[in-house]
């Protein structure tokens, strides 16, 4: 294929495949181009390979594991599988840069974000140290971070989800790359830091004739920003186009189904209300966290971060309770605190009993009780520990009662509800994508059948087919169980098909809360309105 | 696939562990040696496997015979390699089969004309050692004691020092607070008073020297696990892991430990080479094993004060250095069958 | 933290006396303290000294036994007629004030006796340690990168070999080699500076001291690269692969960046905990062997020496300064891993 | 009046005699002499407990009243003392100091300093060894200022001789009286050296006294020639014998038959430049063996005592761990003329007649020597022999065990202080298990043998009995029955036998040198049939090594230590 110059980029017949002993191939004869300032869409199922092909862009797979049995690459006339890994290193961060999907992971938790966001500044345009942070900390408050100045000096474990996302994002745009490989790039953000970014993509591709190659699962967001799109299924592509004839028109089956999935609100939702005059599951009175905020040499505590602000919340047994908010607004370490995770002040009962106080032998048994899924699926997993061994750890310790066959059973029909293949079981997490450690992480919870569940944004990762499917499986099992759900999400849309009633917070305090239609229908507090009115508008736009 | 199929992670392990080829064949290098080291009275041995005398056979290896029984004088054990007995044995129509070393870690070649250490020659092909021993044959059983020596000296220690290490990084607090310090007064111990003390109560043995290293040797590790033990008990998945309402053991041996393995693997060769070294760093004192039993440290003293008998040195130091090389690769192997990173 | 590091110090206290009383308790129960060593010179020919009789040992004509009139009057010499607590008692009170007491064997205070070995010491130490961390770090960062290659390969043969030399042998070696009479007479065979260093001028002066201190230098690093350097490289492996360094190579960080801008930080943690007593060590512990074969006055020879003549003063007093530092150092280590890790905390697991 | 003393016989060099037969009178003086020391000084001080003093110093710097010569047994010569007088009640000697005695300051020696020397090392601020050296001489009086006077408490043929060897030093060199502390000033002698410059525990230079006042003595003419001695410190001797060959120093004395037979080799003795020697000498070797506690039960038999004896097969170890350098003790005064040969005859005899009864025959009828595997004999022959012995003491071999009849299967154990003596134990071992004895060895910390050797707790171990030319008291300590049950004695083995008793009185008051040597004669032999202990061996002379740039005088003495010889009597050529 001859290479017209209109190509930034132009990947031809691409495939990979992993595995040092049995090869396996994820990506089968991918090809796709993008012209400078142009923005191409890629989506498709969670584990098709998206963010497997935009790595290989960046030539960043490990050769030991990584094989590329045929294809090429062309960047600016040159073959990047072929370049030497000096040439690529030019190229990387200030030709090419890229958002990885899990920022908690891809961030250096030993660097400040103020030196991993100058660095490539300082690197490729030899600004120094000085000019290069305060160059950072606009970046920053460009993504919507607040205090900057101060974050800088921040290590990644001090930042929410959403926060840690949007360094990535700073630290990807510092160069202002001629193309930005963005993976998921806003899965952890709200809707309207969400729109904030998109924004700032958009101006930076009309000023600099950016190219953005996106990746993500929001259609809406797709359809509000690309203008082409390529979807993806099983390693191969499946269909591309202009943006309006896909969504128009769409050819294949996976995309017809892709498009045609909605989230749609779960109809019997209302029944819990009966078991309301009941005694709630979990109350929590007056929790609060604070993190210190230290300065100088002996580190003494000059301030805090009011993380959490004495918030009263109850959830009943059989509910599920949504909690949104902006990012960095305090909703994971909220779930953390009540589930005894995060040290905290306030009393909080479980079923009854008082467990702010109890001691860590006592709670243990009481654990099952009460699950969580992370919001960075990809660190709570062990590492060296295969996805059988995740789940059946549980299993093992909540159920020993079961034999070995009944054990095995159990864990291969988890995995198949979450819509895995039972072959995942023998792989260890970072032989996944984004999305199926997400399930995996799922998975590992439900399989225990507890009474509540804290899901931290549970379904960021996911395609709208799999997200339908998790739901579902969520909404069986509290059926089935009376299970209970605290459900942080940024997605209104899922929020509004899954819970019950809404918690809304807003810098470490709750400030509405309300039977879900209701609180959607008509908003009180300001912050609410706005959430609400972002996420309408942009609804409307893309329309 | 059927879930019977399914390889398991142990199987991968062991995959990964294999995919490191060097590692893999060092393995088999030293069980071999080590297995052939087991056999050593087969293979070195200053008695005959077999022996035709006047019509019957004998079978020295296994049973002992008394001089008389081949017209000698004494009626203690028959010493095979006193001329005046090989002859009776071995002139026809007798006939006796040795083994393909003529000599065990404690026979001394009585009959050589050389002094000694004697050079390497036709008779002893290592040479021999200060007092008439052949080198190659306490080389041998050498190997064999000094391996298995050091190889319970290590288990203990490294155990040891794992499960004091990851109690005190794991717990942290008050634990990590009081032991750190009790470990601080008890490592302070004048290792070699202790040691003459107990040698003037005990009698020195293999098993002694055991207990008494191992009193000492697991500390210097303890620190490293505790390290990591300290950095990874903040790590997301053991938060996950407590969530799960794992106990403490649990987390520390399934959750923490593979990922805290680093210093242990790499500690290991070192560990098991400074065990076979330390056999007899207190032959001075009187507490190392007695001067009979064969160990490469003893061998390796010797060419200390041997200088110039170069054959003891650069024998045992070549044994050595292969049995480390050897570990080293192994190691590496067992490192990488703990990165599950790889393949 | 601040607290932490108030509680570290004042448990320093106890700790002190546990190691000071332990120690003296063991002195106690030891066979042949001062005393009798006297008593056996004293008695001229206890042992046989070389192996064969040439008629030269001094005699002793007076030689008759343990009279206890005598023993009496040697152990008040060495103020063994005190009852045990209150020789411990005296020694704890004046460690308190850093009176560290007198050798039994020398002429000088245990202080001045570790001061006058310390130039020695710290040459050996220092220059080791420098060699040693400077050397291991790199070339264990390389091998973690070329892992499995033939570098790496070729260089773990090489220090093990390096390793596993018998430290005498490779001293004595270097020493014949290069100092003795047989092949090349290059270095000179004893001591930190040449007789008449005095006289030289200062460039001389530095010159001949790293003339002498080549030999030693070599022999007591060669054997100490090993062990670093492994544990360099497979700290360095454990992270490599982690997925924040796939974020600093895609912002086309050179190789030299990624590996000590992020990589380091995060692996460095194993060898700090072995750093600071390196460090430490390096001033105060000294090396028997190298001392030894290179006729060098340290810190090695006197603690061996103190020990095996039972030159209790020394023995306790090094043990009480040492420890002190010890301690120190294991203080220093903690607080560089929460330096270094921000996130390590000591606080016990239960109340977070 | 006498300027000589000698123990019992006449002394060979008479008044007015020119100079030792061992010396060259007109040895030229001058040139430099390098020497080593193994191990370490940090004092200037030899007399006092703590540190460790600087090799050369008694030697180059402190004299004596007397002076010994070193081809008699035990005669002295006046040096400081123009003049020796043992009073005729044998309670006291009286000393004249030579006028020209001079400190190297130009002070006169006076009759106050040799006091003040003698009550300073007697003193409790100086080592203790002295106190108990001399404690028999109660006091010195000074007489006038240059005649001092020693007092003894008793009557003792050697005490008058002892006093003669009191180092002498100046007062002023201690000034106010804290001897004990006294270890960094240059000590303030009459000796032909003085100290030119120290390293504390590196080297120490000593320089000739050109103003030396004895210098044309006739006990010092010839002597004392380097004008330059330096003696280098290495901590090892491995490490020493490098220096050695690379021409750090220029002399060495070997000690080790193994090191001396593989380890002088190389360019420098091939081409000349080192020479190698061996100097005969006739120093008593005494006795050095495997000795056995008699006091255990297993020991007691001398039997059994013999056939373990035969069990060591010396040629053997000889020729194949000593490169044929020893030879073996056969008595327990090797190498001299106290050493008994033959059988008794004439006075030994009429000694030995009235314990005939006591005694075993052979000693009348047979020379006792120590067991030999050279051809004819063989080493099966002597195990066979040994086997015959344990057998009459009612020992028989049971499943390879030598077992008695009370079931008790023979065993004992060795401990050993120095690991060289392992290779000597091992071919030992070896030869016992053949008579099916097990034997254990071990070495041990040097303060734990001590221990095990003052309580008498060991089966057998090695010991050396070392013996002067003219033995005396100190032989109580090692074979009389007084000493056998006293703890911390000498007397290892635990004899304890009237005979002995008896032999030891006749040596001690033996009223001149031939009665002396018959009656040690006498005991020789009383002991070696006794079987107490498996005989080592000698060695006959001194293995020297040295740069080929001295001359040495064609005589050698006869009892000397060949480096303070090489020292006082060499010279540079
Ligand atoms: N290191 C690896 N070893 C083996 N298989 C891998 C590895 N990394 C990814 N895979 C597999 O490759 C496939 C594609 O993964 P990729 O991360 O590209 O998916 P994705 O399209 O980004 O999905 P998601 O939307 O869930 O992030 C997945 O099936 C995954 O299991
Ligand atoms: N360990 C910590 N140390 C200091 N500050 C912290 C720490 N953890 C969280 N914070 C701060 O607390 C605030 C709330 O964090 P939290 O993770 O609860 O936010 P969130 O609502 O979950 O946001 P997101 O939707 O982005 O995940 C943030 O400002 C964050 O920076
Ligand atoms: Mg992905
Ligand atoms: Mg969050």
């Amino acid at each position: 294929m001859t290479i017209s110059d209109k190509h930034l980029i132009s990947i031809d017949n691409l495939s990979i495949a992993f595995g040092r002993v049995e090869q396996e191939v994820v990506v089968e004869g991918v090809s796709f181009t993008i012209a400078a300032g142009e923005k191409l869409a890629l989506v498709g199922e969670s584990g098709s390979g998206k963010s497997v092909t935009a790595l290989s862009i960046l030539q960043l797979h490990d050769r030991t594991q990584c094989r590329y049995p045929s294809g090429s690459i062309y960047f600016d006339q040159r073959d990047l599988l072929k370049e030497p890994e000096d040439e690529l290193r030019r190229i990387r961060g200030r030709d090419i840069a890229m958002i990885f999907q899990e920022p908690m992971t891809a961030l250096n938790p030993l660097q400040t974000i103020g030196d991993q966001v100058s660095e490539s500044v300082i690197v490729h345009e030899g600004v120094n140290r000085f000019d290069a942070l305060n160059r950072a900390a606009a970046l920053l408050d460009r993504v919507g971070i607040d205090d900057s100045k101060r974050r800088l000096k921040d290590f990644p474990h001090q930042l929410s989800g959403g926060q840690r996302q949007r360094v990535m994002i700073a630290m990807a745009l510092a160069c202002k790359p001629k193309l930005l490989i963005a993976d998921e790039p806003t899965t952890a953000l709200d809707v309207t830091i969400q729109q904030q970014i998109l924004e700032l993509l958009d101006q930076l591709q009309r000023e600099e004739g950016m190219a953005v190659l996106l990746i993500s699962h929001d259609l809406n967001m797709v359809r509000s920003f690309a203008d082409r799109i390529c979807v993806m299924e099983q390693g191969k592509i499946v269909e591309q186009g202009e943006l309006q004839s896909i969504f128009n028109s769409p050819q294949h089956p996976y995309t017809q189904k892709l498009i045609a999935s909605e989230p749609e609100r779960f109809e019997n939702l209302d029944s819990i209300t009966n078991s309301y005059d009941d005694r709630p599951l979990v109350i929590g009175e007056a929790v609060r966290c604070h993190f210190p905020i230290r300065a100088g040499l002996l580190q003494r505590q000059v301030d805090a971060v009011r993380a959490v602000n004495d918030v009263d919340i109850e959830l009943y047994t059989g509910e599920t309770l949504g909690i949104v908010g902006e990012s960095g607004s305090g909703k994971t370490t909220l779930g953390m605190s009540l589930l005894r995770l995060q040290h905290s002040q306030g009393a909080i009962t479980f079923d009854g009993i008082r467990i702010d106080q109890m001691a860590e032998r006592e709670l243990r048994r009481l654990r099952r009780n009460f699950q969580v899924v992370f919001q960075d699926p990809f660190s709570s997993l062990s590492p060296r520990m295969t996805i059988e061994q995740i789940i059946g750890e549980g299993v093992t310790l909540h159920y020993p009662e079961l034999t070995e066959a009944q054990h095995r059973e159990r864990i291969i029909n988890v995995v198949n509800e979450v819509g895995l293949d039972q072959s995942v079981l023998h792989r260890y997490p970072h032989e996944f994508s984004g999305g199926q450690r997400q399930r995996i992480a799922i998975a590992r919870v439900v399989v225990l059948e507890p009474k509540l569940i804290l899901l931290d944004e549970p379904t960021s990762a996911l395609d709208i087919s799999i997200q339908k499917q998790v739901l579902e499986l969520l909404r069986e099992l509290q059926i089935k169980h009376g299970m209970s759900y605290l459900f942080i999400s940024h997605d209104l849309n899922v929020i509004r098909s899954v819970s019950h009633r809404v918690v809304v917070m807003h810098h470490g305090d709750v400030v509405e809360h309300g039977e879900t239609l209701q609180l959607f229908d008509n908003p009180q507090h300001p912050y609410t309105q706005t959430l609400l009115n972002a996420a309408r508008y942009k609804a409307v736009t893309n329309g | 696939m059927t879930p019977a199929s399914l390889p398991t992670a142990s199987s991968r392990a062991w995959q990964r562990f294999k995919a490191n080829r060097r590692g893999y064949y060092s393995l088999w290098i030293f069980l071999l040696l080590f297995i052939l080291s087991l056999f050593a009275e087969l293979l070195s041995n200053d008695r005959p496997i077999m022996v035709n005398y006047e019509g019957e056979n004998y079978y020295p290896l296994f049973i002992t015979y008394p001089e008389t029984t081949f017209g000698g004088d004494f009626e203690t054990e028959t010493d095979y390699l006193d001329p005046y007995i090989r002859d009776k044995i071995t002139t026809a129509p007798n006939w006796s089969i040795y083994p393909l070393n003529h000599f065990s870690f404690d026979t001394i070649n009585y009959d050589a004309e050389a002094a000694n250490p004697a050079a390497p020659s036709n008779d002893n092909l290592l040479g021999t050692d200060d007092r008439g021993r052949d080198v190659l044959a306490r080389l041998i059983y050498g190997f064999r004691v000094s391996v298995l020596f050091a190889l319970v000296l290590t288990i203990i220690g490294t155990l040891t020092g794992i499960i004091a290490g990851a109690i005190q990084g794991y717990y942290g607090g008050r634990i990590d607070l009081v032991s750190q310090r009790l470990i601080e007064v008890w490592a302070s111990m004048p290792e070699l008073y202790l040691l003459i003390i107990f040698a003037s109560i005990f009698n020195p043995s293999l098993l002694l020297l055991i207990i008494l290293l191992s009193l000492f040797g697991w500390m210097g590790l303890a620190d490293y696990v505790r390290a990591e033990f300290l950095k990874g008990r903040n790590l997301e998945f053991v938060k996950a892991a407590r969530a799960l309402g794992l106990n403490n053991r649990t987390i520390m041996w399934r959750h923490l430990l593979p990922n805290a393995m680093t210093p242990v693997i790499t500690f290991l060769p070192f560990r098991i080479s400074g065990a076979i070294l330390a056999l007899t760093s207190l032959d001075f004192l009187g507490i190392g094993v007695p001067p009979s039993t064969p160990s490469l440290g003893e061998l390796l003293a010797q060419g200390k004060e041997n200088i110039s008998a170069w054959w003891l040195s650069i024998s045992t130091f070549s044994v050595l250095v292969g049995t480390l090389v050897l570990l080293i690769f192994i190691g590496e192997a067992l490192r990488e069958s703990f990165d599950t990173r790889r393949g | 933290m601040l607290n932490y590091i108030l509680k570290r110090l004042l448990l320093m206290i106890p700790t002190l006396f546990g190691v000071m009383l332990v120690t003296f308790v063991v002195t106690q129960f030891v066979p042949g303290g001062p005393v009798e060593q006297l008593m056996s010179q004293l008695k001229g020919q206890g042992a046989v000294h070389g192996e064969a009789s040439s008629g030269l040992e001094g005699l002793y004509r007076g030689a008759k036994g343990l009279n206890p009139e005598r023993l009496a009057e040697l152990k008040t010499l060495y103020g063994f007629d005190k009852p045990a607590w209150q020789r411990f008692g005296e020694m704890i009170a004046n460690y308190i004030t850093f009176d560290l007491g007198d050798s039994y064997f020398h002429h000088q205070s245990v202080v001045d006796l570790v001061i006058s070995k310390l130039p020695v010491s710290i040459s050996l130490g220092v220059w080791t340690f420098l060699i040693t961390y400077l050397t291991c770090i790199p070339l264990g960062v390389a091998k973690a990168v070329r892992d499995g290659s033939t570098f790496d390969v070729v260089t773990s043969t090489m220090i093990l070999v390096g390793y596993a030399i018998p430290g005498f042998v490779l001293g004595v070696t270097l020493l014949v080699l290069f100092g003795g009479g047989s092949f090349w007479d290059i270095f000179p065979l004893r001591g930190l500076t040449s007789d008449n260093w005095e006289q030289m001028r200062w460039y001389e002066q530095i010159l001949d001291y790293l003339w002498h201190m080549v030999l030693p230098i070599t022999a007591s690093v060669v054997g100490s690269f090993a062990v670093m350097t492994m544990l360099t490289k497979n700290s360095f492996i454990e992270e490599i692969r982690k997925q924040y360094v796939l974020t600093a190579r895609a912002k086309g960080l050179s190789e030299n960046r990624v590996l000590y801008g992020h990589v380091f930080r995060n692996a460095i943690i194993p060898l700090i905990t072995g750093f600071p007593a390196a460090f430490i060590g390096a001033f105060f512990s000294g090396s028997l062997l190298i001392e030894t074969i290179f006729s060098l006055d340290g810190l090695g020879l006197l603690s061996y020496e103190s020990v095996i003549k039972r030159d209790y003063p020394v023995v306790l007093g090094t043990l009480y300064l040492f420890t002190l530092l010890g301690l120190v150092a294991k203080l220093l280590t903690d607080l560089c891993y929460v330096w270094v890790d921000p996130r390590i905390q000591f606080s016990s697991m239960d109340n977070r | 009046a006498a300027p000589s003393q000698a123990l019992g016989y006449e002394a060979k060099y008479k008044q007015g005699f020119e100079h030792f037969d061992y010396v060259n009178p007109d040895a030229p003086k001058g040139g430099e002499l390098n020497l080593s020391s193994v191990g370490n000084y940090d004092s200037l001080n030899p007399f006092i407990l703590k540190g460790i003093s600087a090799e050369g110093l008694s030697g180059l710097m402190f004299e004596t009243l007397m002076t010994p010569s070193l081809d008699e047994p035990f005669s002295q010569y006046g040096l400081l003392a123009s003049d020796a007088q043992l009073a005729a009640d044998k309670l006291s000697v009286t000393f004249t100091i030579n006028p020209k005695a001079r400190f190297y300051d130009g002070s006169r020696v006076t009759a106050e300093d040799v006091k003040f020397s003698f009550d300073t090392l007697k003193s409790d601020k100086a080592h203790p060894q002295y106190r108990y050296y001399w404690a028999d001489i109660t006091q010195a009086v000074m007489v006038d200022d240059s005649v001092v006077r020693f007092e003894f408490a008793k009557v003792n043929p050697e005490l008058h001789l002892i006093a003669g060897q009191i180092p002498i030093f100046s007062r002023h060199w201690v000034k106010d009286g804290a001897f004990d502390k006294l270890s960094k000033v240059e000590p303030l002698t009459s000796g032909p050296y003085r100290i030119e410059s120290y390293d504390l525990g590196k080297q120490i230079s000593y320089v000739r006294n050109r103003d030396y006042w004895a210098r044309d003595l006739p006990v010092r003419r010839g002597m004392y020639n380097f004008d330059r001695i330096t003696y280098k410190y290495y901590r090892d001797a491995t490490v020493a014998l490098e220096a050695f060959k690379a021409g750090e120093y220029e002399f060495n004395h070997e000690y080790n038959s193994k090191k001396w037979a593989t380890d002088y080799t190389g360019p420098r003795f091939d081409s000349g430049d080192i020479v190698i020697n061996t100097l005969p000498h006739k120093n008593n070797a005494g006795m050095q063996g495997f000795i056995f506690n008699t006091r255990k039960e297993l020991f007691k038999d001398q039997r059994v005592r013999r056939a373990i004896t035969l069990a060591l097969d010396f040629d053997w170890s000889n020729r194949k761990l000593f490169y044929n350098q020893y030879q073996r003790c056969d008595s327990y005064f090797s190498n001299s003329e106290l050493a008994s040969t033959g059988l008794p005859e004439g006075e030994e005899l009429k000694l030995l007649e009235p314990f005939r009864e006591q005694l075993p025959e052979r000693i009348f009828t047979s020379e006792w020597q120590p067991p030999t595997t050279k051809k004819p004999a063989s080493l099966r022959n002597n195990l066979r022999k040994a086997n015959r012995l344990l057998k009459s003491a009612g020992w028989q071999v049971k499943n390879g065990q030598l077992t008695n009849g009370a079931g008790e299967q023979f065993s004992f154990d060795v401990i050993l202080a120095q690991k060289g003596f392992e290779r000597i134990m091992a071919p030992f071992a070896r030869n016992l298990k053949k008579l099916g004895i097990s034997v254990d060895y071990r070495t041990v910390d040097v303060a734990l043998y001590q221990q095990r050797m003052d309580s008498f707790d060991f089966d057998m171990v090695v010991s050396s009995f070392g013996q002067s030319q003219s033995p005396g008291n100190e032989l109580k300590g090692m074979f009389h029955s007084s000493s056998a049950g006293q703890n911390g004695s000498r007397n290892l083995i635990g004899i304890s036998d009237p005979v002995v008793d008896a032999m030891i009185d006749r040596v001690i008051y033996a009223k001149s040198r031939t009665e002396l040597v018959t009656a040690v004669h006498a005991l020789d032999r009383v002991l070696l049939h006794g079987d107490y202990l498996v005989p080592h061996w000698y060695i006959a002379s001194h293995r020297i090594a040295y740069w080929d740039r001295f001359g040495s005088p064609d005589t050698l003495p006869l009892y000397y230590d060949v480096e303070s010889w090489m020292v006082a009597s060499w010279w540079k050529k």
